[in-house]
């Protein structure tokens, strides 16, 4: 099984990117939906060496929304900030966010993360993996802002990845 | 009914349009590189994500039947941009080195873009992944 | 057919000296006399008919289209000559066995010899006027050879390129003269040309026909201007001069004069132009002649003298100057031959050729002596040898010749060259065989009996033909003559040794006393030419043939200059003008098809991509800015297409941008950063020039067509028929696997190529100059991480979205924007993806195949659905579909097509890789150099933040 | 009414992408080009999408999806390129 | 439209040809790869130009544009990859090989790190 | 029979593919299945000859589509004849490169037999894009060969011959859209019977797409001043390349004649006048820069490259008579001069290795053995080039000359053609003594590991036997000439063989007047 279906949930996901590329659940589709979730992942495997492991997928929804919710935030406040304050006045600031996660993939979500929400860019990770360089656009504190990261999504990254 | 879709896709794609105009805005207006990255990157996510959402919503109600592949563009999008931005970010602070001095001291072996490479002639020739701390 | 075996047997013949060399060269030598008697058998065995006064005729068609025919005529002249050149060829092998040294490879020489005497005798029998070029143009090549015998000698090569330039260029004239004369006469076979010289001379090609033959024959029997190249031809080993340059090949020319005469004589531009020539030659020829110390130089310059006698006697047009000329032909081969083969003798006994070195030999070399002495005086017209009855045949010719209302011209001319004649001959015969022996003396004896003997047989006709002239030689002379001028019948000659006291005689007299009486004031007169001097023809030559070669090189050196922008320039700017001149021939009317309306996007695309094409011009030396600049450009065309009902396009074009933006950075990497802008500014308002109007050009046209209707066009059948015929709605994916599949074919085995290409120069990158070149290439500070921990993770996570894509664009083509290519282009970047983000190694790693694997299945899997068509009896390429009914899935349509884009889509897949993945291979070399220079130098971060703002 | 939202929107992304020129041509780094490029074709993305809206026409969709993909990978080549020289390492 | 067509068709095809004529092999490349752009816009000009009337057969399509062009023009472009593929690496590894990389013979160019301009700042 | 219209084309495509994706690291194999596939090609080629020399023109309609709508092949005597010569132009490059030059560099074998692919294709096609994507074929494969074997000369000197390529194809494109857009329509044979039609508003449009084709085709021939690839590029190739893109620049003469003939001969109307003004200048011109050239050449390599440009003078001047003989003299002197010259650089590729580091330069060398052969060779191929009897180069130049006529421009092409080959002679005669006659004393000069020479003189001797073997068999030859030049000049016969349906107006979805089916 493990041969045939080297990532499941991989697999799972490619089907539905299948059936929705072709809008359509017709059994056709479904068949080779089937049939690319199990071959693509089959070619793919090389390329993937290590297995990610999901300890709570549940808390992915979780995730999910917080991270909506701060985007359309974040979009509304960039949007504010590029209107009506002019460059000098923006207090850009590049700071340090400690990190502590188990696995690349988690890693690399939460540098996503920082990225697309409030006035945040991870501008690089640390050598070893153990912070990420955040740029703010606007922060009065950049300790709150190191707060909010590691509170808001690093925990959660936490108990989503093993 | 027919009105609320369409009262929905077009506000949907008006609000779409001017996260647009004002995230091509934060980077024609802001002062420097590292400002300019927050407005493309954030701006257009939304921008683009509300129109396609618009897309959805116009197609599925036309069509009859569900359409989602809007969807793939977003994720996508969602997937890369930050890179990209990230990309962006690691260049320029390598090409800067005002800005490396301004830099806040890493901790461990330092930043990545910056950090003494471990010397290793084979060392290019090795892809895996960093291991998990 | 018989008859062309007298041409054709020495010529086949030639073949066989070489190997009977290795029987020795007496074998080589009776061999070569054996081809040689062989031919003089045919001949000989034709001559009663002809001596009857009948033409022999034989040969085939060869070039009908052409008019050239192998055909051969044997007729008084040709048996003439032919029986000359057969008759002294074969003394001259027997003399050339003796002459020629051990070492040298005589089979070789023999061969060249066959070949020259069987490209003359051709010459003399050929009824095709074509056919003669053929042999003229022949005798030029194995002369040439001839000549340059002593290869090793710088005169024997000038002296062979000279001879070769000078008579082939003759050679040339006289095919240029043979092709009107033919046109002219409706005819190339002489026979009919022979019987139509009215025509010939009323027509209005006449003059030209005329200059170009005589073009031909005045080079070739070193006529002057053109008398220079003989001379120098005697660097040829002397058997090769007593027989090319005294007996056979210079009087080709004069044969050639006697051939054409009943067609081209008796107008007054005959008579001027060629007896004038005769004359100044047989003069200048024995002026020179007089002064020269090399003996083989007088023999060659009294050659020319005696050419232009010939020469000019023809020009008389005269039938009594034609036998005149015809005799003397005769005798002087004898007496000439007879000549250099007594100083080759000299030469090969004493090792000097030099007449102030040589004297009173006749006590060493007596027979030699005897024997030249009576050639010389041949040649000088003493009486009772036969050059003595012939001259005296041309004076009385002269006599008679009035030469533009100066009655005297002509005999005085003639009577001087002929007091020269004797001079230079009592000098030759005093110089060496007589008189004083000169110190050093040469230890000299007469050479064996085989080589005076063909000299012994050479002078015998000398004085029986001088004593008994009708008797000997009358016949042949009369039949000779007869087909010469009175097409075939003989005309009787007398050929007397005395015709009374007459104006002849008289001049003979002259010339005989006057001859020796300026011998007695010859060191003064070579004071006087050596006071006057004389342009040095082969000097002139040699000049002009290297001013000739300087100009040619200067011209070349000044165009081609290996510079790739200025031949684009030219071909650019003819393009421009060609086109140019192609639309003002034209007819043309504006269009009057509607525009279509322009909206905010199309007018900014526009502006970006107008800007960004000014802007690529401007800022071009910043590359990698060119690179982002091109970016914006494709991205504009991209959405062009879209926007114009292109979706293809778009998707095609989208794709292709990037992979080559990643090929370029590749490249880039290694190049160059910058382009050094060009200073010059006339250039740049040169290309600018060029640029402006080619793209003027390029809109107009396209402004004119996009504004008019095209009335009718072959894709409404494409559309029509995509569905019902080719099984997709997609009519432009329909096109490229069905309607138009063979480009298709076509394009992907282009990209094969282009993928094979790059393999194989990149193969080599690693070895050589250019991995020295990677490995001294020094890299600016670089990042640390190489790959960076986001990008692979994302690209990872990308890979088996982007496959599913590919998968999905490929399925839909048929009838959806998509297709084979542009799937291709998508897994091909999903795969690039991987080797950006993870490196090389990682991802050449995880490959399942070797890339050349997809290449090459992808060109097979196509061509093999085409030739799947064979199989049914269709035509390649022909495509099949149907549709089935599947239980659960439903109706499923399955097309041969597929099969066909997916032969695309493996070929794209694997060019795309292989491509890109040997390119980074190669940058592995740089990676590697700088990773173990650094491991040596101290590393410390500081110098890589020590990096500079450009 | 979409219509009218369609036409707003192509004419504000149409102004988005002169910012984006104005960004492209005023650089002052490459760097900035390449950001600018980069949101050309995100603005470019957002046009098909709206054009697909407004023409009822599914063709563009394709285009849309290629455009994320390679717009990424471009950008992070010229990315790999200012900070390794070499894109495939 | 046709105007910004025909107009755009001349711009690359001016810069395409300056291009082409420079000194150095980069640029001249760029130059085709313009030239190439502006051909297969020409060529795709050839069936003129229509809006939202693509080739895709559908019964309810009004009409459609001229398919054929469009696929010349894909097979142009594929063509025009594959040799600008087989150009880029021509010219890189002429100058790997020569050290030059000037098509008119010239001097070479001024020796440089690969990167150059990866260490300037803003260029 | 019919089917066998495409061998030449899928034969090579497909021994290529399977070459790249079965045998790439075995040359052994290799060699094997390219020598059969090529003798082969020459046993189709023979056929179809025979094929078209014994009925009218035969069309093959790629995918079963009707011309004017699909692709279609068009086998005539003209055709057929270029495909024999490129398949034994091939055959004999193919055993001399066998001999070790396949050796020098990776996939020989799959390039060549792309290249032999797309000449065969060139000649065959009877659409005008689809004779750009042959053209195409033609030239990346001849990059390839070109480069065969790498060194910086051959690497610069195939960035040049590249870059021009390029904009030759760009310019292709420009012309065939061109033509495409007023008359609507690809395929050669409706081309012909709709450029008569095209309105007088569409003239000046319709001439400069057929004038800028000719540019194309002009620029493939070498023709001055377009040539300028030429001698830099063939120089720098490998010796049996040089040989066998002696076919490449008559791909450019077939197409000028073809279309010239097809397209726009007399029946073409108001185009009828298209070519010939043009023609006999830039034939002219390319007579005197070729042999001006062959005089300043300072290699053996570049003599024999300015000496194709000159014979693509010879030949164009021909051509451009645009009548029967002077079609049937080009013809004959295009056979010709792809054997002689193809024969010349082969033996300048041997002399240049035989003299070791003197290679092919035109100074002399210390005495060297083995010369002896070469110089037999060099000598006789020079007589073939140069145009000297007995052999076929003789009869070429008097075949043109004859043509020529009653043309006014005859004299002009007399002056010209004569001296010019005067010039070339005392080229060929300056370089010949140079390499084979002068020597300078000194030891003699180092040459590389001994190859095997055998073969690769045979291949020599046979090229120059065939020009002989031309010449000897000149008069049944001329006469094909002459059969092959009247099915050329017979475009109705060319275009009932293609029977292209005619088009209705647009937007009738039709599109088929079945009516119109002979
Ligand atoms: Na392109
Ligand atoms: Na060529």
């Amino acid at each position: 099984m493990r041969r045939l279906v080297p990532h499941p949930v991989l697999s799972v996901v490619i089907a539905v990117v299948w059936l929705a590329l072709v809008n359509s659940a017709a059994p056709g589709h479904v068949l080779l939906a089937a049939v690319l979730g199990l071959a693509i992942p089959h070619y793919s495997n090389r390329y993937w060496p290590d297995q990610v492991v999901i300890r709570r997928p549940l808390r992915i929804v979780d995730y999910i929304a917080v991270v909506a919710w701060d985007i359309l935030v974040s979009n509304v406040q960039v949007a504010w900030l590029v209107l009506f304050r002019s460059g000098p006045r923006l207090r850009s600031v590049l700071v340090t966010v400690p990190i502590d996660l188990p696995h690349p993939t988690a890693i690399t979500v939460l540098t996503g993360t920082i990225t697309m929400t409030p006035g945040t860019v991870s501008a690089d990770v640390a050598a070893d993996g153990r912070a990420v360089l955040v740029h703010c656009l606007d922060a009065d504190d950049p300790d709150a802002v190191v707060h909010q990261i590691k509170d808001r999504y690093e925990r959660r990254l936490k108990e989503i990845f093993a | 009914m027919a009105t609320v879709v369409e009262i929905v896709v077009a506000a949907l794609i008006v609000i779409g349009a001017f996260f647009l105009l004002v995230g091509s805005l934060g980077l024609a207006k802001l002062p420097d590189l590292m400002r300019r990255l927050h407005a493309p990157t954030k701006a257009t996510t939304l921008g683009i994500g509300a129109t396609l959402v618009a897309s959805m919503i116009a197609f599925t109600a036309a069509t009859g039947s569900l359409s989602v592949h809007e969807l793939l563009i977003a994720v996508f999008l969602f997937l890369t941009a930050p890179v990209t931005a990230h990309m962006i970010a690691k260049a320029h602070m390598l090409r800067h080195p005002a800005l490396q001095q301004q830099l806040p001291s890493p901790p461990g072996t330092g930043w990545a873009t910056l950090a003494p490479a471990p010397v290793d002639p084979e060392a290019p020739r090795t892809g895996e992944m960093p291991p998990a701390p | 057919m018989q008859l062309a075996l007298i041409a054709l047997v020495p010529l086949l013949g030639a073949l066989l000296p070489p190997l009977a060399m290795r029987a020795g060269r007496n074998v080589c030598t009776v061999v070569t006399a054996g081809v040689t008697l062989a031919a003089l058998a045919v001949l000989v065995a034709a001559a009663p008919a002809v001596l009857r006064g009948e033409t022999v005729r034989a040969g085939t068609d060869w070039v009908p289209q052409l008019g050239l025919s192998f055909r051969f005529m044997l007729d008084g002249l040709g048996l003439f000559f032919a029986g000359l050149i057969l008759g002294i060829g074969l003394l001259i092998i027997v003399y050339a066995r003796s002459y020629l040294a051990r070492s040298e490879p005589a089979g070789r020489f023999f061969a060249y010899l066959l070949l020259f005497q069987g490209a003359m005798t051709g010459i003399v029998i050929s009824d095709n006027v074509l056919l003669l070029v053929v042999f003229w143009e022949l005798t030029s090549l194995s002369s040439f050879l001839l000549i340059g015998w002593w290869s090793q000698a710088p005169e024997g090569r000038q002296g062979a390129r000279m001879a070769l330039i000078v008579t082939g260029g003759g050679g040339l004239l006289l095919m240029a003269g043979m092709l009107l004369l033919g046109q002219a006469a409706g005819s190339y076979e002489l026979s009919v040309i022979l019987t139509r010289g009215d025509i010939v001379r009323a027509s209005p090609l006449y003059i030209p026909i005329l200059l170009l033959v005589l073009g031909g024959a005045f080079t070739k029997s070193a006529q002057f201007p053109f008398h220079f190249w003989l001379p120098h031809a005697m660097a040829a080993p002397t058997p090769v001069s007593a027989y090319l340059h005294s007996a056979t090949m210079v009087k080709a020319g004069v044969f050639l004069l006697a051939r054409l005469w009943p067609v081209l004589s008796g107008t007054e531009a005959w008579f001027v132009v060629v007896s004038t020539t005769g004359l100044v030659t047989m003069l200048v020829g024995a002026w020179i002649a007089l002064f020269k110390t090399d003996l083989k130089a007088i023999l060659a310059y009294s050659t020319v003298s005696q050419l232009g006698l010939m020469t000019m006697l023809l020009g008389f047009g005269t039938p009594e100057a034609t036998v005149a000329c015809l005799f003397h032909i005769l005798n002087h081969a004898t007496f000439k031959a007879a000549l250099f083969m007594g100083a080759g003798i000299v030469d090969h006994e004493t090792g000097t050729r030099d007449i102030r070195r040589l004297g009173g030999l006749v006590r060493l070399m007596p027979v030699t002596a005897a024997l030249s002495l009576v050639a010389a005086a041949a040649m000088a017209g003493v009486p009772l040898l036969n050059g003595f009855v012939s001259k005296e045949m041309m004076l009385a010719a002269a006599y008679d010749t009035h030469w533009a209302g100066l009655p005297w011209l002509v005999p005085v001319g003639a009577t001087l060259a002929s007091l020269l004649s004797v001079a230079y001959a009592a000098r030759y015969g005093f110089g060496v065989f007589l008189g004083r022996r000169r110190q050093p003396a040469p230890a000299a004896h007469d050479p064996p009996a085989a080589m005076w003997a063909p000299v012994a047989v050479l002078v015998v006709p000398v004085i029986a033909i001088g004593v008994a002239p009708q008797l000997l030689a009358g016949p042949l002379v009369a039949v000779a003559a007869g087909s010469t001028i009175a097409a075939g019948s003989a005309i009787p000659v007398d050929l007397a040794l005395w015709h009374g006291v007459n104006p002849a005689l008289l001049m003979s007299v002259t010339a005989l006393v006057g001859g020796v009486a300026l011998l007695a004031i010859w060191a003064g007169l070579d004071r006087l030419r050596a006071r006057i001097g004389a342009p040095d023809a082969k000097a002139l030559f040699d000049r002009g043939i290297d001013a000739t070669v300087a100009a040619a090189r200067a011209t070349i050196g000044a165009l081609h200059t290996e510079s790739l922008p200025r031949y684009l320039a030219v071909i650019l700017a003819t393009t421009v003008a060609v086109g140019t001149a192609g639309f003002l021939s034209g007819t043309y009317a504006p269009g009057t098809r509607a525009l279509l309306p322009v909206g905010p996007p199309s007018l900014v695309a526009f502006l970006a991509l107008a800007a960004a094409s000014l802007a690529v011009v401007v800022v071009h030396g910043r590359r990698l800015l060119t690179l982002v600049l091109t970016g914006v450009v494709g991205l504009m065309v991209s959405l062009a297409f879209l926007k114009l009902s292109a979706p293809d396009l778009a998707l095609t074009q989208i794709t292709v941008e990037v992979v080559t933006t990643i090929l370029m950075l590749l490249a880039l990497n290694l190049l160059p950063k910058r382009t050094p802008l060009e200073t010059g500014r006339l250039r740049r308002l040169r290309d600018a020039a060029i640029a402006g109007a080619a793209g003027l050009g390029t809109a107009g046209l396209a402004y004119a067509v996009m504004t008019r209707d095209l009335a009718t066009t072959i894709s409404d059948f494409h559309i029509a028929q995509a569905k019902p015929g080719g099984g997709g709605t997609n009519v432009v994916n329909v096109t490229l696997v069905d309607f138009r599949g063979f480009d298709t074919f076509g394009e992907i085995i282009v990209l094969c190529i282009a993928a094979l290409v790059i393999v194989a120069m990149l193969e080599t990158a690693l070895r050589g100059a250019a991995a020295r070149r990677l490995d001294q290439l020094r890299r600016s500070p670089l990042a640390a991480d190489v790959h960076p921990l986001v990008l692979v993770v994302v690209t990872r996570l990308l890979l088996p979205l982007a496959l599913t894509v590919g998968v999905y664009i490929f399925l839909r083509g048929h009838n959806q924007p998509g297709g084979g290519f542009v799937a291709g282009l998508v897994v091909a970047i999903a795969l690039i993806m991987q080797y950006i983000a993870s490196g090389y190694g990682w991802a050449a790693d995880r490959r399942r195949f070797d890339a050349h694997v997809l290449l090459g299945a992808g060109v097979l899997l196509a061509g093999a659905t085409g030739l799947g068509a064979l199989l049914f009896g269709r035509p390649f390429l022909t495509s099949a579909f149907g549709h089935f009914d599947l239980p659960l899935v439903g109706d499923v349509e399955l097309a041969t097509a597929m099969l066909f884009d997916a032969g695309v889509f493996l070929t794209v897949v694997g060019t795309v890789v292989l491509s890109l993945a040997r390119i980074a291979r190669v940058e592995q070399r740089v990676e590697r150099g700088t990773a173990a220079r650094s491991s040596t130098a101290a590393h410390n971060g500081a110098a890589r933040s020590g990096a500079g703002e450009a | 009414m979409i219509e009218t939202a369609c036409m707003i929107a192509i004419v504000a992304i149409s102004a988005a992408a002169l910012l984006n020129l104005y960004r492209l041509a005023a650089g002052p780094d490459v760097l900035d080009r390449v950001l600018a490029l980069d949101t050309l074709v995100i603005n470019a993305i957002a046009l098909v999408v709206v054009a697909g809206i407004w023409f009822a026409s599914p063709v563009y969709f394709e285009a849309g999806l290629l455009f994320a993909m390679v717009g990424f990978l471009s950008t992070v080549a010229f990315c790999k390129y200012l900070l390794r020289g070499n894109v495939i390492e | 439209m046709e105007i910004l067509i025909a107009a755009s068709i001349g711009f690359l095809t001016m810069a395409g040809v300056y291009l082409v004529l420079r000194r150095h092999s980069y640029p001249m490349i760029v130059g085709t790869a313009f030239l190439s752009y502006a051909v297969n816009l020409f060529l795709f000009a050839m069936g003129r130009l229509t809006l939202d009337r693509p080739p895709l057969v559908d019964p309810a399509a009004p009409g459609y544009t001229d398919p054929l062009p469009q696929a010349l023009v894909l097979t142009a472009i594929v063509i025009s990859f594959g040799m600008t593929a087989l150009i880029v690496v021509l010219a890189l590894r002429g100058f790997l090989e020569t050290g030059s990389d000037r098509l008119d013979g010239g001097p070479p160019h001024e020796p440089e790190a690969p990167g150059a301009d990866r260490a300037g700042g803003p260029a | 029979m019919r089917a066998l219209i495409v061998a030449p084309i899928v034969l090579p495509a497909l021994t290529a593919a399977l070459l790249v994706l079965a045998l790439r690291h075995r040359l052994d194999a290799q060699r094997i299945v390219s020598t059969v596939s090529t003798g082969l090609l020459v046993v189709v080629a023979a056929l179809l000859y025979a094929t078209a020399r014994s009925g009218p023109p035969l069309s093959y309609d790629l995918g079963d589509w009707p011309a004017p709508f699909g692709i279609t092949l068009v086998l005539d005597r003209l055709s057929a004849t270029l495909v024999l010569v490129t398949a034994l132009l091939g055959a004999a490059v193919l055993a001399y490169a066998l001999a070790g030059w396949d050796r020098r560099g990776r996939h020989f074998h799959p390039l060549f037999q792309f290249q032999l692919m797309g000449l065969a294709g060139a000649f065959l096609t009877g659409d005008v894009f689809n004779l750009f994507v042959f053209f195409e074929v033609m030239l990346i494969a001849s990059y390839g060969l070109l480069l065969h074997g790498g060194g910086a000369r051959r690497l610069n000197a195939g960035l040049r011959y590249v870059a021009v390529n390029l904009v030759g194809s760009t310019l292709f494109l420009f012309a065939v859209g061109l033509i495409y857009a007023v008359t609507g329509t690809l395929n050669m044979a409706d081309l012909a019977a709709k450029v008569a039609t095209v309105p007088a508003a569409d003239a000046a449009l319709l001439r400069t797409g057929a004038l800028l084709l000719l540019v194309v085709f002009a620029l493939k021939a070498a023709l001055v001043p377009l040539h300028w690839w030429l001698p830099g590029s063939y120089g720098a190739a490998p010796g049996p390349v040089a040989a066998l893109f002696m076919v490449m620049t008559k791909v450019g003469a077939y197409a000028i004649l073809r279309l010239s003939t097809l397209v726009f001969g007399p029946q073409a109307g108001a185009f009828s006048d298209l070519a010939a003004p043009w023609l006999m200048p830039v034939a002219l011109a390319s007579l005197a820069l070729g042999a001006v050239g062959v005089l300043a050449s300072r290699s053996l390599v570049a003599l024999a490259g300015f000496s194709v440009v000159w014979s693509m003078g010879s030949l164009t001047a021909a051509f451009g008579m645009l009548d029967a003989g002077g079609i049937a003299a080009g013809l004959y002197y295009l056979i010709h001069s792809t054997l002689s010259g193809a024969a010349l650089f082969l033996v300048a590729d041997l002399v240049g290795r035989a003299r070791g580091s003197y290679a092919d330069q035109l100074v002399p060398a210390p005495a060297l053995p083995r010369l002896g052969s070469l110089a037999v060779l060099f000598f006789v191929a020079a007589i073939a080039v140069t145009g000297l009897p007995p052999l076929s180069g003789f009869l070429g130049k008097l075949l043109v000359l004859a043509a020529t006529g009653t043309a006014p421009a005859a004299p002009w092409i007399w002056a010209m053609l004569l001296a010019t080959s005067l010039v070339v002679i005392v080229g060929f005669a300056r370089a010949g003594s140079t390499l084979f006659w002068k020597t300078v004393p000194g030891p003699a000069p180092q040459v590389g590991p001994p190859t095997p020479i055998g073969v690769p003189i045979a291949v020599c001797a046979a090229l120059v036997a065939a020009t002989a073997l031309l010449a000897a068999f000149a008069g049944p030859v001329t006469n094909e000439l002459a059969a092959t030049t009247r099915q050329v000049l017979d475009t109705e016969a060319y275009r009932s063989a293609v029977r292209p349906m005619r088009t209705t107006l647009q937007g009738d979805t039709g599109a088929v007047d079945p009516g119109a089916q002979p």
